[in-house]
């Protein structure tokens, strides 16, 4: 056993296991439960900077060969989620009470970069366990209504049907090449033999569950909206994140072949459409949200066709660009007590004229969100369909501009209610912390606009 | 048909029928339950194809799912309470609030 | 001879337990049907000499799992249209769906025996399984470990919210 | 080297003055009109600076910069000057400050966002005009519609939501098709040369099959034709202008129109020479029937903003007739019409914007006499009239006359040549679209300046103050300037027009018409 390698290779890990543990201690011992938030974003921060350097210096291990081993991408990947989950437990203040939520998180975010570091389904199984069953609580923590609970539930028994389909592919993937290494999976893709074929399809029907791809998307709207706004952030930017960065390392060097190209990007071309057309009949903003994401699961997934070096790349820098938009939009939001209220679009009407950073950066979180130049959401659209198109499938990826270009509306009019609507006479509150979780969001956003490559360059 | 085929078979059944009834049921319970069942299915796969190859690795696997559910069972109890006690149904089909 | 008729035995009472299960109305009778597809699949556990993973069945899944939620069937009781209405919306599509799954992957395993059919269940040796467990796959221990802390954590969590406000 | 940069000057100059704005309060209004045309009135004087040092016949970019931007992909921040753009950048400068000026009585509410959208306009119009990548350019040009949507949205009439949500989808679907064409451009040259880049030199050499050339090519037109607009993609137009703001109108059709105009130029057809070739003839039908059908809407308005709006529909036919028949003439007069339309529509639509920051109403039938009530309005209605229409010494004239002269000699060799005479009929046809122009501005004059005088409230109005006779007074310069002493801008301009029509015709099939 190599300690070493178990130490160092797993370091943002064990800081965040750390970390946990001593908020338990401390929950434990202080008499009134006490304030999490501080501890939490120390932890967070050493586990981001530690994930950064181990990225940067390249640093590559197998602490357990065969089960659990890291590389400089997995490291990148783990920078991505933890670096985002700060300005998120940012917005937590003020909705979430008491250390447990904090907790929550980050043993979520344990399993999130476990995920990540993955060689067997038995650890990216426990890791997409350990990122989901906390997160099923958040979606009620602090709930204001039956509706939670509701979406709760529905996500629970939605997650876990998808850890079983997951658990069914790998099975049938053991019987088709009699391991369970990750690597069954692209053996699986080119095997071409029924059994692995339809082990892979499971598994990848169980991913496109965990990220909300039409007709698997049911969860995801209930969800957003039942969630309070840190949680929906947390679900947006950082759960969808760690689900397509897993998929990503499950299908490592592997090319799509071409018999599967058609059911790997139907669902996900459905979903553009679908998400986009939805989106643009809600009146509740996270809902809207959430079936934006649909849409965007949609795109993500759509890296996949593309050929495997570019994949790493392109999801990595949608992800973030993604994340950073998502919670540059929370951020935004008005705070109320009636949270159904405040979540209402209608809300966000002259919001212009009472909050005018706020509606700026709501604004380039919309803009960005909608592909439109020179935001980063552009780089990254641009990014997946040029693979794809590279890839030889050009007629998918027309299509799958055309479903892009549906969403544009309903974006557009998140800023007509925050930009040329009247404004009411009451005034709209702003969030604790929000300030300081969206200049964490705005300076990344400004840099990546102005120098895409250097990011690129990187990844 | 070979006694590994058929057990093959009726994990796929099983797992299916579980697929079925998260699908179908109102019940929140049921659906729970139906969640269980899709595992189940999953374990007799596991088992049978590990048993064929003598991978321990599946043993362990299965032992993880045993773990998962207990676990997955742990939240969701809570949570059912917390719904019983607020709205008074566990019917999924009547929770409207959140249509749309 | 007579293991592998029982073998068939309890298979098909496991799925037809999967199915009485789909179909009870109450939940208590759903609850009581697949505890009986859980036994049935101890049974088939045992009979392929799998005596580990049989014995965990009994014991999480039916010791715990499920009497739990029996318990909470017990203590909930409340009147549902669930009870009366069991299906949702989606039900010919469900089952036309499930069908559907279920047969491509049974055709996807019909060439999934052609493995010696030698069941080979040293792995599943009370011994070595433990001794293996522990000494190659301790990560997996320490994992799940971390796990449940997550899991009661969540759940205390969940019934503080739950309970909270206007319990 | 300090000149070589200066471009850049002029191109982020107006983000400076984002940056600057965000310093200053709220509600320190004067201080943000005053900053704000500041900064515009430098950049105009560095744009005439430029201007003037530019070389006129020297084939290739003048001012140029090129630095890495994107290097994984060969993306290149690449800009300069040619002859097809110095024009237009010396345009979109000059209207800059005129814009600033112009809206001091109109706009009062959220104003230092206003000027913002208004740096940022600018910043992304000539950052179009003058981006020689093909990324770069495509960034820019989706980029405008950004701070045009808001200027509409915000600052516009009653159904301004509508006519802005129109205009983004309009333009923005056919921009989604041309980056799905972009992509698989760049990606064909990646195929035959084994080198990621987006240069446009570097595209322009590109061998494409013809049938790959035609999907492109009616994907990249679509998105120009959507902004030219050219009927009937236009639909979007009169919306847009009648509830803009009178600094939307200008912008819009002073200098957005001529993107798509521009881009047709720049990369259209020299991209799919061969497509753009034998598509052109219905490039030409198109144009004259944008002529004709914009001209005989343009008759029978009744909205004064919506006539001005008709009449930009028409008088941007001639500038796609003028590029589409290849002919040196009929290239040059279409970018001297650019100009010519961008400076006698924005003056149009400030003179209009004039008269409703006095009487509130844009209906025609409520004015008439205003010769006498305002006779310094009056004079300066009458020249850009008679601009609009073609009069010679004015830059309507040299515009117009050369891209007919063009369209008429190209046809006519065709004829002779025995290649079909659908030019010359189209080239006919067109200048009978120049009587109809004569017509309906005259009636618009007629029943505007002359007859009963008639007033809106009926009670007197102020003319023209300083301010105004000032932004007025610019434009008439500019107008004849063009009119009389069109050899300047023409040789300027020359290497431009070369430069496309050989690109288009010199790798076609026969040569040169």
């Amino acid at each position: 056993m190599n300690w070493q390698a178990v130490f160092i290779g797993m370091l943002p890990e064990h800081l965040l296991l750390a970390g946990a543990l001593l908020l338990i201690v401390v929950e434990l011992l202080s008499r009134r439960p006490p304030d999490g938030l501080p501890l939490a974003l120390a932890t967070l921060a050493a586990a981001f900077l530690a994930a950064l350097w181990l990225a940067a210096t390249g640093h590559a291990g197998e602490p357990f060969p065969g089960q659990l081993t890291v590389d400089p991408a997995a490291f990148a990947g783990k920078a991505v989620m933890l670096g985002l989950a700060i300005p998120v437990a940012l917005l937590a203040r003020g909705e979430l009470e008491g250390p447990r939520p904090y907790l929550l998180l980050l043993f979520s975010l344990y399993g999130a970069c476990l995920t990540l570091s993955a060689d067997s389904f038995l650890t990216l199984f426990i890791g997409l366990e350990l990122l989901s069953l906390p997160v099923y609580v958040l979606v009620m923590a602090g709930m204001r209504g039956p509706g939670s609970a509701e979406a709760a539930l529905k996500y629970l028994v939605l997650g876990g049907t998808a850890s079983a389909m997951l658990l069914m592919g790998a099975s049938l993937l053991l019987g088709a090449t009699g391991t369970l290494a990750i690597a069954s999976f692209a053996a699986g893709l080119g095997a071409g033999t029924p059994l692995a074929t339809a082990g892979v399809l499971l598994v990848v029907a169980a991913f496109f569950l965990k990220g909300a791809v039409v007709p698997f998307h049911a969860w995801a709207p209930d969800a957003y909206q039942g969630a309070t706004v840190p949680v929906t952030a947390y679900m947006a930017a950082i759960v969808k994140a760690g689900v397509l960065l897993a998929a990503v390392r499950l299908f490592g060097e592997a090319g799509v072949p071409p018999a599967l190209v058609a059911p790997i990007a139907l669902l996900p071309l459905v979903s553009m459409a679908w998400g986009n057309l939805a989106a643009i009949r809600q009146s509740s903003f996270r809902r809207m949200i959430a079936y934006s994401s649909i849409a965007h699961a949609g795109y993500l997934f759509f890296a996949f066709l593309g050929a495997p070096e570019g994949r790493f790349e392109a999801v990595a820098f949608y992800v973030i660009a993604y994340g950073l938009m998502n919670v540059l939009a929370f951020a935004a939001l008005p705070a109320g007590a009636d949270d159904a209220a405040a979540d209402r679009l209608e809300s966000l009407q002259g919001l212009y004229s009472r909050r005018p950073y706020a509606a700026i950066t709501l604004g380039i979180a919309m803009l960005s969100l909608a592909g439109l130049p020179p935001f980063p959401g552009f780089v990254a659209k641009f990014l997946i369909f040029r693979n794809v198109m590279e890839a030889g499938y050009t007629g998918i990826a027309v299509a799958g501009l055309l479903a892009s270009y549906l969403g544009l509306y309903f974006y557009l009019r998140v800023l007509q209610f925050a930009f040329m609507g009247s404004a009411s006479g009451e005034t709209i509150p702003a969030r604790r912390l929000a300030l300081g979780a969206s200049l964490l969001c705005l300076i990344p956003v400004a840099l990546l606009t102005f120098f895409p490559g250097w990011l690129l360059e990187r990844l | 048909m070979a006694e590994q085929q058929f057990l093959l078979a009726a994990s796929a059944v099983l797992f299916s029928l579980g697929l079925l009834g998260v699908i179908i049921r109102r019940n929140a319970l049921v659906m729970l339950m139906s969640m269980e069942l899709m595992l189940n299915g999953v374990n007799l796969s596991l088992v049978t194809f590990a048993s064929a190859a003598g991978s321990t690795e599946a043993a362990v696997l299965v032992f993880l799912v045993f773990v998962v559910a207990a676990a997955e069972i742990a939240i969701a109890i809570p949570i059912v309470l917390a719904l019983a006690r607020r709205r008074g149904t566990l019917d999924a089909g009547s929770w409207t609030e959140l249509k749309g | 001879m007579i293991e592998t008729a029982l073998t068939y035995f309890f298979t098909v009472a496991a799925v037809l337990g999967g199915m009485l299960m789909l179909v009870a109305r109450h939940p208590m009778r759903a609850a009581l049907a697949l505890v009986c597809s859980m036994l049935s699949l101890a049974g088939v556990y045992a009979m392929l000499g799998v005596h580990v993973i049989a014995v965990f069945q009994v014991l999480i899944y039916v010791g715990a799992v499920m009497i739990f939620m029996v318990y909470t069937i017990m203590l909930l009781d409340v009147r549902d249209p669930s009870f009366t209405r069991r299906w949702s919306g989606l039900l010919v599509p469900g089952v036309l769906g499930a069908g559907a799954l279920s047969a491509v992957i049974a055709w996807a395993l019909r060439d999934a025996g052609d493995a010696p059919a030698s069941a080979s269940t040293e792995a599943f040796g009370v011994q070595s399984f433990a001794v293996t467990f522990l000494e190659e796959y301790w990560l997996y221990f320490e994992l799940s470990s971390v796990l449940l802390v997550a899991a009661v954590i969540a759940a205390i969590a969940a019934l503080r919210a739950g309970g909270g406000r206007d319990g | 080297m300090a000149e070589a940069t200066l471009l850049n000057y002029v191109l982020w100059l107006p983000v400076l003055g984002m940056a600057a704005l965000l310093v200053l309060p709220r509600g320190a209004d004067a201080a943000v009109r005053g900053l704000a045309f500041v900064v515009m009135l430098l950049q105009f004087v560095l744009a005439a600076w430029l201007y003037g040092q530019f070389e006129a016949g020297v084939a290739g970019l003048q001012f140029e910069t090129r630095l890495p931007w994107i290097a994984d992909w060969g993306v290149y921040y690449h800009v300069g000057l040619d002859g097809m753009n110095v024009l237009l950048v010396l345009l979109t400068a000059f209207l800059g400050p005129l814009v600033v000026a112009g809206a001091v009585n109109a706009i009062r509410q959220d104003v230092k966002l206003f000027h913002a959208m208004v740096f940022f306009i600018q910043f992304a119009m000539i950052g179009t005009f003058v981006a020689q990548d093909l990324f770069l350019f495509y960034v820019f040009w989706e980029t405008m519609l950004i701070p045009m949507f808001l200027m509409i949205g915000i600052w516009g009439g009653e159904r301004r939501i509508y006519a802005t949500l129109k205009f983004v989808l309009y333009t923005a679907f056919g921009s989604i098709l041309m980056l799905a064409a972009l992509i698989y451009l760049v990606w064909s040259l990646y195929e035959e040369r084994g080198a990621l880049s987006f240069a446009f030199t570097d595209l322009y050499g590109l061998d494409l099959p013809m049938n790959v050339q035609a999907w492109l090519l009616g994907a990249f037109a679509l998105s120009f034709a959507i902004k030219v607009p050219i009927v009937p993609l236009h639909t979007w137009l009169p919306d847009a202008h009648v509830e803009a703001p009178t600094a939307g109108s200008v912008i819009l059709a002073g200098v957005l129109l001529k993107m798509g105009t521009y881009g047709f130029m720049k990369l259209g057809f020299p991209l799919f020479p061969e497509a753009a070739v034998a598509a052109a003839p219905l490039f030409m039908t198109l144009a004259v029937i944008s002529i004709v059908y914009g001209a005989c809407l343009a008759l029978v308005q009744d909205d004064i903003k919506k006539i001005i709006a008709y009449s930009s529909i028409s008088h941007l036919g001639y500038v796609m007739l003028g590029l589409a028949c290849f002919d040196l003439l009929g290239v040059q007069g279409a970018v001297i019409q650019m100009v010519s339309h961008g400076l006698v529509s924005a003056g149009l639509f400030f003179m209009v914007g004039m008269i409703y920051e006095r009487c509130h109403t844009r209906d025609l039938a409520a004015y008439g006499g205003l010769a006498k009530a305002m006779p310094v309005y009056s004079v300066f209605f009458m020249v850009l009239t008679l601009a609009s229409i073609g009069l010679p010494a004015t830059s309507g004239f040299t515009g117009e006359f050369l891209v007919l002269v063009g369209a008429v000699s190209a046809g006519w060799a065709q004829h002779v040549a025995g290649a079909g005479s659908t030019t010359l009929v189209l080239g006919v046809m067109a200048v009978l679209g120049v009587v109809l122009g004569a017509l309906y501005m005259l009636r618009f004059a007629r029943l505007f300046l002359f007859g009963e005088e008639r007033l809106p409230g009926g009670h007197a109005v102020a003319d023209l103050g300083l301010r105004e006779k000032a932004i007025l007074a610019a434009i008439v310069v500019a107008v004849f300037w063009l009119g009389i002493a069109p050899a300047g801008p023409l040789a300027k301009t020359e290497s431009g027009s070369l430069q496309f029509q050989q690109l288009v015709l010199g790798d076609a099939a026969g040569g040169a018409p």
